[in-house]
């Protein structure tokens, strides 16, 4: 066995998956509260991404930032964050309430038209380049390691700010107001409401959080990989409802753990499989399609009960 | 009741009917493209604008690329419309081919069917299977159309496009020659690997440079990775670190400097890379050290330096057969036009005829029958540390 | 037991639910031309007999007998093929499709013609449909005044309350069954639409010669129209004859009322 | 049998079951007045041959007045995708599956006709074999890709699905290196290549060959499918499904055989992908992996959807708007008189009572005029940009600014028109007739100077997305669509 290929093959599975599990959590609070699958959700990681580069570059660009490396990397999730919250309750808002009590598949349609304007409008507003972040510049080349397995700083930044958001997120749901307000909802929309939960509130805050995640991993993306442009969104949307769908769809440790066993599917895929690289995505669908059979509602999913 | 029914579906018909003759009742229908053979022939009068047609991926996940061409082609564009004694002006319509996009190749064929009657000449398709596709709509309008980035061997090889489509990049064969060569004979290396990018014109070279080279008896290793991944990592802890080269025939710069990047942080920066010309860009230079091919440009060119200086300091040398096949188009219209008359025909034989010496490309601009440029050859630049890529072989 | 065999007959059937008895070694039988009800207080496992019986539940043991054959292990629409058809308590119309094709979508299993006899219109697809039409709108006529004329094209949706049982009940009729499982069929209803199920119910066997097996919580309905009465409380029979009988038996009063078990099994 | 949605209820009996529904059906029936509703009745009521009758009226005269470039573009791509419609809406309009690997289909149908029928392999059967064959292929894929799925629902069937999808893409882009029994080297879909110089359709001497003539045949194709597509929507079968859609439960429970209908329902579609896919093999001339992914799978499910899941003209007209918009709005000019007038219609149709109306117009119009005065006085750098070519473009100049300049302010505009829009759609009453002013004249800005730039770009797509946000929040059962109602 070779030791050190695992452990790089794991670090970047684990780094990929973090982003992944980010953009899940969006498609699964969403989908928890209303069924709905927000297929616009990689556009607004894309534009999360786009913010940060803006961010960055209001700050002074990677190469004399105006603050030091540490603040600005804040100040660009911080401001990603926010500005992608805001998107998504505006999306919510125009493109989705009017929908609420339309038929499942109609908010598919609008979630596409968002996904249209979205991609478009960044590609007439930033221009069809790529834009490099240059991470190397701003918190330079350096490596950890502990034996044989190597961290840079980025990988390391994202894994542990995704951890963070990701405890976040579970204490905000396990023990706020809010938390309570938002499970009450997904279990019965109407029941909720008629408990005198502000309903439309609590969804707008739903959609807040899981674009403000979304806008986190996007530019958690950008500091890893590096080049951001207008159409990097719709994989990792793709990926990221399938990693929502692994997890059990509606079920927020499963997106957690869906977008890490997904990003590290990729990863072992491609390094041990052969032509692991140009068969990814047929290797992490068949791991997706055995899940499924195994555990029909994904690994933390509930089933729906039917009552005849 | 069934007799009201009826009424109204009359109705309808009726208006549906009115809205489409309305719709096309402005329709120049003397100047349509058809299939006859004659429409080729049809006189269009030159005055002072004339017209030539640009198929680039504007939008979708190409659009990178599309910008890099269309930004060549304007400007030649704009030179060609500042000198004096050119007796019109020329203007380009776009035909957006969304390549790589949810219309697949019919929205390169609905972009070629959307130039005018007045387009004379057209620049691309960018993809080598977008030009597969447009071959029958272009054809059939009598078109010529020069690309500047469709090296597919066979599109010129097979015979079906002859004295229609034309190319200011050689082909993969010439390419992959040059460059199995050069790890062979110059660099002597034996473990290579070679990582496409999943699309026909990576695949094609791939093929070529990975054929060649076995054949040489280098041992070589063969990946690929989709074009809209950005993640290498995994794919970097798999080539194993004796690995002596990695080829990359790749057409995203950006994506060529996130591999070295992620090389560097995965200690595996001293493993030499090697790009196509897609990677022959200032983004994946300034990686330093790394190789790639390309037709033998310069820049110290006057016309890359003004470029350069036009755009920020950005050769974005991608496009620069785009601004060679829009002087090739447009040189083409001029000669036509000499008799203050063109017909897409006479462009076509103008173009045939082509002459340009001393080209932004470094290569002198004569295509042969099948439609490749004479002796178009590739070569191989190296960067500097300092991020500029010079000749070396 | 009845001289002849009977038409439906379940021999110790038993159906658990990760653990949870719901139907415990029950024995039941329906004779033809027989009404009769279930009773039991909510969670004695009625429904779940009515979805073992319809093949939508698998018993985990015993045998389910119609006409001495044994269905189980059909699938749903087999059993419906075989002659038994049911309403639901919880009513489940197919909301978006017309009055009148909600009575002819579920003649599916009485005809034939394959989508490319349709397509063609060949006869026998010509002749089925047109039979299909006659028997959704003769089932339809069987309720009067209400399901017909102008509501046979509007969508189930647009129908109240009680004339969505009685579409169902029609939907059921439809697939020409030996035995009609009505699933509650006055619930929700008000005092005089319960009358009027109540007379409809009598009206299916004089007219319609259905066997009925029905699950009612309303005793007036019961009374009103069953042969015979079973009594269940947790999945096991605890009474079983006329109304009169049951309906006084200790052991029922003390299911209904929820006193403390005596030393009954 | 508009004369019987009275109720024909005795006046001395009780209206037991006449209750609010049957009132609000009614009601929203004759909400519609003038001749919108007249139009609306008029197509609930026509016989489906007359509706058919309106559509194939206008087809079948537009290719006489219009050009080849306009006819391919309007014209057989729309019908093509309406084609791949109607078998997406067989599998989702129909039974409701969620089949996220339709495309697929598609593919097998272009890659089976161009397989038999090309340079590539140099085998040259004609048309009518090669269609069947290709109709059979794909209906055969769907079958095995059915079997398993069938017993899956909602949106893990479509991951599934989606699986498929994915799957197939890999598979043409490597078919040309498959090295196992029985394929032993043998290049089966040319790989990232795709397979070149498919012939064109062959039928019984007849060589389709221009676009003119592919429009016929695609057009016959597509009568063809709707026909009997619309058979088997009112037989059995189609009930069946749409039962199945309804209620699967309740249907197996009465008499359907629920597994078997949704294979049927996914051979079915996957039939007519592979009808439509042989026909877009030969159209392009060529298969190629790109033109088989998810992208087009959305476009489908866009057209079907928007149009209305279930209905068969829905279908025609959600393809007209998916892939009609973006090619209007390809040419400046056009599009230039597409905005305005679209514009205008908006403004006119919307703003009620006539002072609001007058009110927006006038005021805009006084806006931009005194706008351009005041900058022609003091600011000339802010009317010094050139108008874009084209009559109306120059007319409009007189009210608009145009910066020298622009790029920056106009992206600001953008964003701020965005802003506005949002802004007003919260607004009620005069304070939104206000606010409506500016947000034209600031919507118009931007569309001067930095949309009507691109429109041959991202400009109309981004206008065809939200295009269908409005849409779909206007009419979210579809254009014509009826409205369903889920859960009462």
């Amino acid at each position: 066995m070779n030791w050190s290929l695992f452990w790089d093959l794991t670090v970047s599975g684990l780094t990929l998956g973090s982003v992944y599990a980010l953009i899940a959590l969006g498609y699964t609070m969403v989908y928890g509260i209303l069924k709905l699958l927000n297929f616009a959700h990689g556009d607004v990681y894309m534009i999360g991404a786009f913010m940060g580069w803006f961010a960055l570059h209001w700050l002074g660009g990677p190469v004399n930032p105006s603050a030091t490396a540490w603040l600005v990397v804040v100040l660009m999730f911080l401001f990603a964050m926010v500005a992608c919250g805001g998107l998504g309750v505006a999306i919510e808002r125009f493109a989705y309430r009017p929908l609420r009590n339309a038929p499942r598949i109609a908010p598919l349609i609008s979630a596409l038209g968002v996904s249209f304007f979205l991609q478009n409008s960044a590609l007439l507003l930033f221009g069809a380049s790529f834009r490099d972040y240059d991470t190397f510049h701003l918190i330079g080349a350096k490596t950890y390691n502990y034996k044989d397995i190597f961290l840079s700083v980025p990988q390391l930044l994202t894994i542990v700010s995704a951890i963070g958001l990701m405890i976040g997120l579970t204490l905000l749901v396990a023990r706020t107001k809010i938390g309570k307000a938002m499970r009450a909802t997904s279990f019965d929309r109407e029941a909720a409401s008629m408990m005198g939960i502000d309903v439309d509130r609590v969804i707008a805050s739903t959609f807040f959080i899981g674009s403000a995640l979304a806008g986190a991993a996007g530019v958690m993306f950008a500091l890893v990989f590096g080049q951001i442009y207008h159409f990097m969104g719709f994989l990792a949307g793709l990926k990221g409802f399938t990693a929502a769908v692994i997890g059990g769809i509606g079920s927020i440790p499963g997106a957690m753990l869906g977008g890490l066993l997904v990003g590290l599917a990729e990863s072992y895929a491609t390094g041990y499989l052969p032509q692991g690289s140009t068969f990814q995505n047929l290797y992490v669908f068949a791991l997706l399609i055995l899940i499924i059979l195994i555990r029909p509602s994904g690994l933390l999913g509930k089933a729906d009960v039917k009552k005849v | 009741m069934r007799r009201r029914a009826t009424a109204i579906a009359a109705v309808l018909a009726l208006a549906a009917l009115a809205i489409v003759a309305a719709a096309s009742a402005k329709v120049d229908r003397a100047a349509a493209p058809s299939a006859t053979a004659s429409a080729d022939r049809q006189l269009v009068s030159c005055g002072k604008t004339v017209t030539m047609g640009m198929l680039a991926p504007i939008t979708g996940p190409a659009a990178s690329l599309g910008k890099l061409q269309t930004d060549w082609a304007k400007f030649y564009v704009a030179a060609h419309n500042k000198v004096k004694k050119n007796k019109h002006k020329l203007r380009v319509q776009f035909g957006d081919t969304v390549l790589g996009g949810p219309g697949g190749t019919a929205e390169a064929v609905k972009a070629a069917q959307s130039l005018g009657s007045n387009v004379l000449g057209t620049i691309g398709p960018a993809g080598s299977n977008e030009v597969r596709a447009t071959t029958a709509t272009l054809k059939n309008a009598g078109l010529a159309f020069v690309s500047g980035s469709a090296t597919n061997t066979e599109l010129t090889t097979d015979g079906t496009r002859t004295n229609f489509f034309f190319r200011t990049v050689p082909p993969d064969s010439a390419q992959g020659t040059s460059v199995a060569n050069f790890i062979d004979k110059k660099l002597k290396f034996k473990r290579v690997y070679i990582i496409d990018d999943q699309e026909a014109y990576s695949t094609g070279l791939a093929d070529t440079v990975q054929q060649k080279l076995r054949a040489a008896g280098v041992t070589v290793s063969r990946d690929g990775v989709s074009q809209q991944q950005s993640d290498f990592s995994s794919l970097i802890a798999k080539i194993p670190r004796d690995t002596q080269l990695v080829y990359l025939p790749w057409q995203l710069p950006p994506k060529g400097k996130a591999f070295g990047d992620q090389m560097r942080s995965a200690g595996k920066g001293s493993i030499i890379l090697m790009g196509s010309d897609g990677l022959f860009d200032d983004a994946f230079a300034s990686l330093g050290g790394v190789y790639a091919s390309s037709f033998p440009t310069s820049g110290t060119h006057p016309v890359v330096k003004a470029f350069r200086k036009a755009h920020g300091g950005d050769a974005e040398f991608f496009g620069a057969p785009s601004y060679v096949a829009a002087q090739v188009v447009g040189g083409a219209i001029d000669r036509a036009c000499k008799d203050g008359k063109a017909s897409r025909a006479e462009v076509r034989a103008q173009v045939r005829k082509t002459n340009l010496k001393k080209t932004v490309l470094g290569l002198n601009v004569r295509f042969n029958a099948q439609g490749d440029i004479r002796g178009g050859q590739f070569g191989i630049w190296k960067a500097t540390s300092a991020g500029t890529f010079l000749p070396v072989g | 037991m009845a001289a002849t065999q009977p038409l439906l007959a379940l021999r110790g059937v038993s159906k658990s639910f990760g653990g949870l008895t719901v139907i415990s070694d029950l024995d039941l039988h329906v004779d033809e031309g027989e009404i009769v009800s279930v009773i039991g207080p909510n969670g004695a496992g009625k429904t779940t007999l009515f979805n073992i019986i319809t093949g939508v539940y698998r018993p985990d043991e015993g045998e389910i007998l119609l006409e001495e054959q044994s269905i189980v292990g059909l699938d749903p629409h087999q059993v419906t093929n075989r002659g038994v058809a049911r309403t639901f308590q919880t009513l489940r119309l197919f909301l978006n499709m017309s009055v009148r094709e909600n009575v002819m979508a579920v003649q599916y299993g009485r005809t034939k013609s394959s989508p490319f006899e349709a397509m063609l219109r060949l006869p026998r697809a010509r002749r089925e449909e047109r039979e299909i039409r006659q028997r959704a709108e003769e089932k339809l006529s069987f309720f009067g005044q209400r399901l017909v004329g102008y509501r046979w094209d509007q969508p189930a949706y647009s129908l109240s309350y009680a004339n969505r049982r009685r579409l169902e009940i029609a939907r059921a009729m439809a697939t020409e069954p030996r035995i009609l499982l009505l699933d509650e069929p006055a619930a929700g209803m008000n005092p005089a639409e319960t009358q009027e199920i109540t007379e409809l119910i009598g009206k299916l066997r004089e007219e319609g010669r259905y066997t009925i097996l029905v699950i009612e919580h309303d005793m007036h309905v019961v009374e009103g129209i069953s042969d015979r009465v079973v009594a269940l409380d947790h999945g096991v029979k605890i009474a079983e004859g006329s109304f009169d009988a049951v309906a006084t038996d200790p052991r029922v009063i003390e299911a209904y009322l929820g006193l403390r078990k005596a030393e009954t099994k | 049998m508009a004369d019987e949605l009275t109720p024909q209820v005795p006046p001395d009996q009780p209206r037991i079951g006449v209750d609010e529904w049957v009132a609000s059906v009614e009601g929203k029936r004759e909400r519609y007045r003038g001749p919108v509703g007249w139009l609306r009745r008029g197509w609930d009521t026509a016989p489906a041959g007359a509706r058919l009758l309106a559509f194939v009226i206008p087809a079948a005269i537009f290719p006489l007045v219009t050009t080849e470039g306009n006819l391919f573009r309007y014209g057989l791509i729309t019908l093509l995708y309406a084609l791949l419609g109607l078998g997406l809406n067989v599998t989702v309009g129909f039974a409701g599956l969620l089949d996220l690997g339709y495309i697929a289909f598609f593919g097998f149908g272009a890659y089976t006709y161009g397989y038999v029928a090309s340079v590539h392999t140099g085998h040259h059967w004609p048309a009518v074999p090669a269609i069947l064959l290709a109709i059979a292929v794909a209906a055969l894929i769907g079958f095995i890709v059915g079997f398993p799925s069938r017993r899956l629902v909602g949106d893990y069937l479509a991951i599934v699905t989606l699986f498929f999808g994915q799957a197939f893409v890999v598979f043409v882009n490597n078919g040309d290196r498959i090295n196992f029994w029985p394929f032993n080297r043998t290049d089966l879909t040319g790989g990232a290549n795709g397979l070149d110089n498919i012939d064109p359709l062959k039928l019984f001497g007849w060589t389709v060959n221009t676009t003119k003539e592919y429009y016929w045949f695609t057009l016959g194709a597509f009568l063809l499918v709707i026909i009997l597509l619309y058979l088997v929507s009112e037989s059995r079968t189609g009930r069946a499904w749409k039962a199945l859609r309804e209620d699967p439960l309740a249907a197996e429970v009465m008499s359907m055989p629920v597994n078997r209908l949704k294979l049927m329902a996914f051979v079915f579609g996957a039939a007519i992908a592979g009808f439509a896919g042989a026909i877009y093999g030969s159209v392009q001339t060529g298969a190629f992996p790109g033109d088989f992914d998810v992208g087009l799978l959305i476009t489908i499910y866009a057209i079907v959807i928007l149009g209305g899941a279930g209905s068969l003209a829905g279908v025609i007209v959600g393809a007209l708007v998916v892939n009609g918009v973006p090619e209007l709005l390809r040419d400046p000019n056009q599009a230039e008189w597409v905005f305005y007038t679209a514009l205008v219609l908006l403004v006119l149709t919307k703003v009620r009572p006539w002072q609001k109306l007058v009110t927006v117009v006038g005021g805009t119009l006084a806006l931009g005029f005194a706008l351009v005065a005041i900058a022609d006085a003091w600011f000339p750098r802010w009317t010094a940009g050139e108008p874009n070519t084209g009559k109306l473009a120059h007319w409009v100049s007189h009210w608009m600014l145009l910066p020298s300049h622009a790029t920056q302010i106009a992206n600001w505009a953008y964003a701020l028109t965005i802003a506005l829009i949002l802004v007003l759609t919260l607004l009620r009453g005069w304070w939104r007739t206000i606010v409506m002013i500016p947000t034209i004249y600031v919507g118009a800005f931007a569309w001067e100077n930095l949309l009507v730039e691109q429109t041959v770009g991202a400009t109309r797509f981004l206008l065809l997305g939200a295009l269908l946000v409005v849409l779909m929040n206007a009419r979210p059962q579809g254009l014509f669509g009826t409205a369903r109602v889920e859960i009462v």
